[in-house]
């Protein structure tokens, strides 16, 4: 019964993923694959892989569908002029023939893989205990495998850098993205001031059940991320200027602990991010606390985009709390 | 009890599971996009509502029960906000259809 | 009761297929979101059915985050066209 | 068929699909939709492949799956980035294609 269900979602999901390639508007494609991103949640959770769908859950409907849906506004004016540049036949019979072909041959990769199939599971179950987490995933994720974790941290930072850099020399230091005005007392400004503690909640809430059970500091911090960013579409908040030191502090505030923490590793155990065994748990929430705001404010800022706006010049740095908010540009 | 409970989830899984169709029949024949749009808050409010009361008596605790209820909430408050801001929306700019 | 939650999921979910499938061909980008929204609630319904006959507690946490941010495309939808909001230089018009 | 087969031939499907339309379409943002189209077919081939090292009790094979959430959080970083460098690109130039013939100077003084 459960595996047609499988073939179900796997027969819906195919004509949504040729859609997503194929729609003729990019907005009807943009759609497709946000449909597609909710089946793939629930193809994770039949993986019986729970966190990883609740990322894929929560960076798929709360940011994708914003960025996406905000580019494909914006970059309307090209549909035409592209549609035009369309590739000859013979390239697109070629381009076909090869994905066909790769396609064909993972799904061969697919349907011989060994049986039982190669797993670092039972390591990992030896060794979970020293962490004094019971997710596994959050264990490899903060202890096992806590390097790959802090270099992705920094990744993240520097696709921020990459596009804020993306600004014009004039409006460095400036707001990222459109101010957006909305009814103060309308339906999304009640939406805005209703919904972002009970996201808070939620996200806190993943953050501290990933200990034992399925969550995590990434799933948290999207949601948190979400939350900022409906503060900002409904016009309550300002995006704060690339300038502000408070936002540089969060932004690099979980890479820091995650970097003291590793050297304090070093230094009092035997190893780059060796947790003394009395304190592994107490370490990781501390790491991940620092991780979900950092994580957070990037996600957000991702998704805002480049510096679009400067700031007045009489206020150089900080942030201008009470600087009249409409008369930026 | 339990046959009692079997029965009540049964029937408003089935009453659910027909708003769902509701809904969707609605999305597909009503004539413009207005009554679409009421057509689809039918399916997230009812038609989950019932599913979310079909499944109360299955759960472990209350806490779970609870998590589902606020699930069914959340998909209201939703629900109800952007079908006001895409009704604006449609008026401003004319029906699409 | 287990068979019954399943089959009901994949009712759902036969549901959402139909109106998917007919609706993006559609005509308005306004149905097309609707599309999506309906996509959104049968998912988090069918979710919660197949969890629960399957026991996986955490389809409860995962329908939580989905409800949460559902509204969230159709908020963009809605946003990334507003009359009056300053939208950035490079913007190609209202 | 068994779940993993299953999904691991829509995985094998949407990384062919994604491939095409990244080689094909000529408009940016699709290109990045089959981008995405593509890492996520990756990621569910990882997570199969995390499925079938079910051991010790667990549903799965942790590493795989941690190492997919790190991947789903860094190919967004990657949409992210590639979203603002193709407004920027049609910001400075009025145009979000880069011709096949012309030099890829040509495009930000036009």
């Amino acid at each position: 019964m459960l595996h047609a269900l499988d073939v179900c979602v796997v027969l819906l999901v195919l004509p949504l993923a040729v859609r997503t390639i194929a729609a003729r508007e990019t907005f009807a494609a943009v759609v497709s694959f946000m449909a597609y991103g909710l089946l793939l949640t629930l193809a994770w959770m039949r993986l019986a892989a729970p966190d990883v769908a609740l990322a894929v859950a929560a960076i798929g409907s709360g940011l994708s569908g914003v960025l996406l849906l905000g580019a494909s506004a914006r970059l309307r004016a090209t549909e035409r002029p592209a549609a035009a540049e369309r590739p000859s036949a013979l390239l697109r019979l070629a381009a076909g023939i090869l994905s066909a072909m790769i396609a064909a041959g993972l799904a061969a990769g697919v349907l011989s893989q060994p049986d039982p199939g190669p797993t670092l599971a039972p390591s990992v179950a030896e060794h979970l205990a020293t962490t004094g987490v019971g997710n596994p995933v959050t264990g490899v994720l903060m202890a096992f495998r806590a390097m790959d974790t802090m270099l992705e941290k920094i990744v993240l930072l520097f696709a921020l850098v990459g596009v804020w850099s993306l600004a014009p020399d004039r409006l460095w230091g400036g707001r990222p993205g459109p101010r957006h005005q909305a009814d103060p007392r309308g339906v999304l400004a009640f939406l805005a001031r209703l919904l972002p503690p009970v996201g808070f909640v939620v996200g806190v809430y993943l953050l501290w059940v990933s200990a034992d059970k399925p969550g995590g500091a990434f799933q948290g911090s999207t949601i948190l991320a979400a939350m900022w960013l409906l503060v900002m579409m409904a016009g309550l908040g300002d995006t704060p200027p690339v300038a502000s030191r408070w936002l540089r502090l969060a932004l690099i505030v979980g890479p820091a602990v995650f970097l003291a923490v590793g050297l304090g590793g070093l230094w009092f155990g035997d190893a780059f991010l060796a947790y003394p065994e009395a304190y592994a748990k107490a370490l990781i929430v501390v790491i991940e606390l620092g991780m979900m705001l950092t994580v957070a404010v990037t996600l957000a800022l991702l998704v805002a985009g480049a510096p679009a706006r400067s700031v007045p010049r009489s206020v150089p740095r900080n942030t201008p709390r009470n600087a009249p908010r409409n008369a930026r540009r | 009890m339990s046959v009692a409970l079997d029965v009540m989830t049964i029937t408003a899984i089935c009453a659910g599971a027909f708003f769902f169709l509701a809904g969707t029949v609605g999305l597909l024949r009503f004539p413009d996009t207005l009554t679409r749009l009421h057509a689809l808050t039918k399916a997230d409010n009812l038609g989950l509502g019932l599913v979310v009361l079909g499944l109360l008596p299955r759960m472990p605790g209350p806490a779970s029960a609870l998590k589902l209820v606020c699930v069914w909430l959340l998909v209201m408050l939703g629900s109800a906000t952007t079908s006001q801001l895409i009704a604006r929306a449609v008026r401003q700019e004319g029906p699409s259809a | 009761m287990h068979d019954f939650l399943i089959a009901a999921a994949g009712f759902v979910l036969a549901m959402m297929a139909v109106g998917l499938f007919v609706v993006l061909r559609g005509p308005g980008n306004t149905e097309r979101m609707m599309a999506a929204q309906l996509v959104g609630t049968g998912g988090i319904a069918g979710l919660l059915m197949a969890g629960t006959a399957t026991g996986a507690t955490a389809a409860a946490d995962l329908a939580l985050t989905l409800a949460l941010l559902a509204m969230f495309a159709s908020i963009a939808f809605v946003k990334k066209g507003t009359p009056g909001s300053p939208d950035a230089p490079e913007g190609p018009g209202e | 068929m068994s779940p993993t087969t299953v999904f691991g031939l829509w995985g094998a499907a949407a990384v062919g699909l994604g491939l095409y339309g990244m080689i094909v379409n000529p408009q940016p943002l699709r290109r990045i939709l089959a981008f995405d189209l593509l890492g996520s077919g990756v990621f569910l081939l990882l997570g199969v492949v995390a499925r079938r090292g079910a051991a010790a009790g667990f549903g799965g094979d942790p590493v795989g799956q941690a190492l997919t959430i790190t991947g789903v959080v860094v190919a967004f970083a990657a949409t992210a980035l590639a979203a603002a460098l193709w407004l920027r690109l049609f910001e400075a130039a009025g145009s979000a294609t880069l011709p096949d013939d012309a030099p890829p100077s040509a495009s930000t003084d036009a």
